[in-house]
């Protein structure tokens, strides 16, 4: 089993700040998509994610018990 | 006042020699809204040497709910906000040498304004700039500290060109925009969490204290009491074009610039971003009725009815302004607006 | 000013009615120093109905470095803090109702200064105050927020009287002072991502998002990049004296609180801490003459010269403050020292 | 094996952020006590714990693979 997390404005499209899911062996890119069919409100483009607490790019890979968190980049100031 | 930086010289990791180094130095911190006002109060009251202020907009009331430097007076006379900046901090702290530059933050600009700069502070309210300021930083080898900051939501990045990865390493591109604080508000203690982690790297890079930046991205929100550091060494691209192997600096290339024109005769501008974009067209309509404009369209366009301007936004990004000749007032609107 | 709170209201946790609430609430801060500055200026700019501020201090060169509301005339001028800061809150925004308390928060007068109001923002120095301020709260029923910070190091936590445990139910007992920023340094970034935990926990309040408050004690270290958020609900004791089921509210009696006297003709005050206290004379020893302060001592004494008084401290935490009559003076002196 | 945490000052104390320990089965205060044997200048008097991101008491037992975390209370302000 994996964790997803959603910051910020991504917790109100999702409802909740933690889901549980099975998504090992997919990709970063996979998981948004998925993520993105369960939730229609959600807008993951341009998201930055996180597996465990790291920088991670759409290729990489989720493991077993990993936790993926999504962080959308903002631009005010 | 012999006595003003006692408090922070007894820091330990400061001391007597870190407060000279703080007063030798030179800061260029683009912005002087929410995030400029409070980083620009806490280097000046920390001592700094000189702090050059670049800012293209003046105080306005709705400033005035989070924008810490500025009072009722400063909007009666509607001041621009890098001179108004720089009147307060000149009375907070007259040792400092304040510069206020009253100008658009363009690539051209910031290549005049970096010399001599040991740090740039990034209190823009659009990534445009920000890429700029990251191109910049990578060319001429200064750090710079992202923040921005929209609701309850905030986050900043420490970047040390030949050290960490770049804001752009990280991005990729220019995140097409889905908030600003025009369009989704902002809470004033968003906005110092930012300001304190902003300048907090900011005083250990002054101090030459590199083993104590830090080499995380933070995001928080002090609503959704959510905090998380992620770890960004991973990130580093070597063909990044803007700290990698072969830098192009993209963001300093006129190509890749928003385009302002303005349209002969006709009172307009016309605003094109670098790159094509695909609007959520209902989403926007929604947030900018939210904000009291009045806001009609079909899939093609949307009108938005300002108080002297007329804004005209097309679904790839492009826009009119009408009512208006003025190529950084258009700029602001459109920035204000879609980030 | 119509449009002073709208990128606020458009935070959609706050709204128009949660402004109309905000607006409606009256604000009790104690204190005016860093913490008290930074609290104040947010809630003033937020759009607070009522703010009553409490300060026995006034304004010094060595506060500048930090405390945000305070410029060089307000240390040339001395004005007490609680003053200066009401001065410069009116310009930000003339709406709020300010009102500012010169005096010493001991609990007789908080007793009379808590009728009516919403909410206790804790913006002191010393744990002896806190562990009032907590009984208080609890007598009345009324929230409020812990805010502390020294060094890079900070912490906060909101006490709702009914459903979280107090401040008691955490310390179970008034720590023994390590640090104080007149000993271990402060920076003005610890006091702003205080001031910024502070601030939103109220906002909340105020605005009545009762889910929405924190329920964990938050503690940072800016300059360490640390930060950790403690789920305190196990932390709540029945048995507690402040907000158990038989509370005796401890910290409003009289036995319990710190004794200053005027020691006749001596031109000298007694100081006695309401426990007694082992003083680590060698570490406190080093921090007074790190702050510059002449220390002589010996097992049973230290003796400290200051200005214009001399300090001298017994390791039980008894002191006798030479050169003043004044209570007040005394008691800030020894605090400051001591916590 | 646990994990034990230094907050602020108490981190200089020790010289690192995190130390690994086998505490299984002993008391918040036992650890104290170990902490101060170890480490002459650590000071945890009235110093706060938290056990696993909760508040822990002094006679709360960690269990293995708990981590243990110290954090000063300050009064400046």
């Amino acid at each position: 089993m994996n964790k997803v997390l959603f910051f910020a404005h991504l917790k109100d499209a999702v409802g909740e700040e933690v889901i549980e899911l099975d998504t090992n062996g997919k990709s970063v890119v996979e998981i948004k998509e998925l993520m993105k069919e369960k939730y229609p409100a959600l807008n993951l483009e341009n998201v930055m994610a996180a597996i465990n607490e790291e920088f991670a790019s759409d290729e990489d890979i989720l493991q077993a018990g990993d936790t993926i968190a999504f962080i959308p980049p903002v631009s005010g100031g | 006042m012999d006595d003003r930086y006692s408090r922070q010289t007894l820091f330990p990791s400061i001391g007597k020699e870190g407060q000279k180094k703080i007063r030798s130095k030179h800061v260029l911190m683009i912005g002087a809204g929410a995030l400029g006002s409070g980083n620009g109060e806490l280097l000046t009251r920390a001592g700094v040497g000189k702090l050059t202020i670049v800012d293209r907009d003046y105080v306005e009331a709705s400033n005035l709910q989070r924008q810490q430097l500025y009072t009722e007076q400063d909007v009666v006379d509607k001041l621009p906000k890098a001179a108004a900046a720089a009147s307060r901090l000149k009375e907070i702290n007259s040792e400092v040498n304040i510069e206020a530059v009253i100008t658009d933050a363009t690539p051209e600009k910031l290549e005049e304004l970096v010399k001599g700069v040991d740090l740039i502070i990034d209190a823009t309210d659009n990534f445009e700039t920000r890429m700029a300021i990251n191109d910049i930083s990578q060319k001429h080898q200064i750090p710079w500290i992202y923040g921005a900051c929209v609701g309850s939501f905030g986050m900043s990045l420490t970047i040390i060109p030949g050290k960490t990865p770049c804001l752009n390493c990280i991005l990729k591109k220019i995140p097409i925009q889905g908030m600003t604080c025009d369009t989704g508000g902002i809470i004033a203690p968003t906005v110092q969490m930012v300001v304190a982690h902003q300048s907090a790297e900011a005083m250990k890079i002054l101090v030459e204290d590199w083993e104590a930046v830090r080499t995380s991205f933070v995001s928080f929100d002090v609503w959704r009491n959510q905090y998380t550091s992620m770890k960004v060494v991973k990130a580093k691209d070597e063909n990044c074009l803007s700290c990698g192997q072969n830098p192009t600096y993209p963001y300093l290339d006129h190509e890749n610039i928003m385009k302002s024109t303005v349209l002969c005769g006709r009172d307009t501008v016309q605003i094109r971003p670098p790159k094509q974009q695909k609007l959520q067209f209902t989403v926007l309509s929604q947030q900018l009725k939210a904000l009291g404009y009045e806001v009609k369209g079909n899939p093609y366009l949307l009108s938005v009815e300002m108080n002297e301007q007329r804004l005209v936004i097309f679904n790839d990004g492009r826009a009119l302004i009408h009512g208006t000749n003025d190529l950084t007032q258009a700029k602001t609107i459109y920035q204000r607006l879609l980030g």
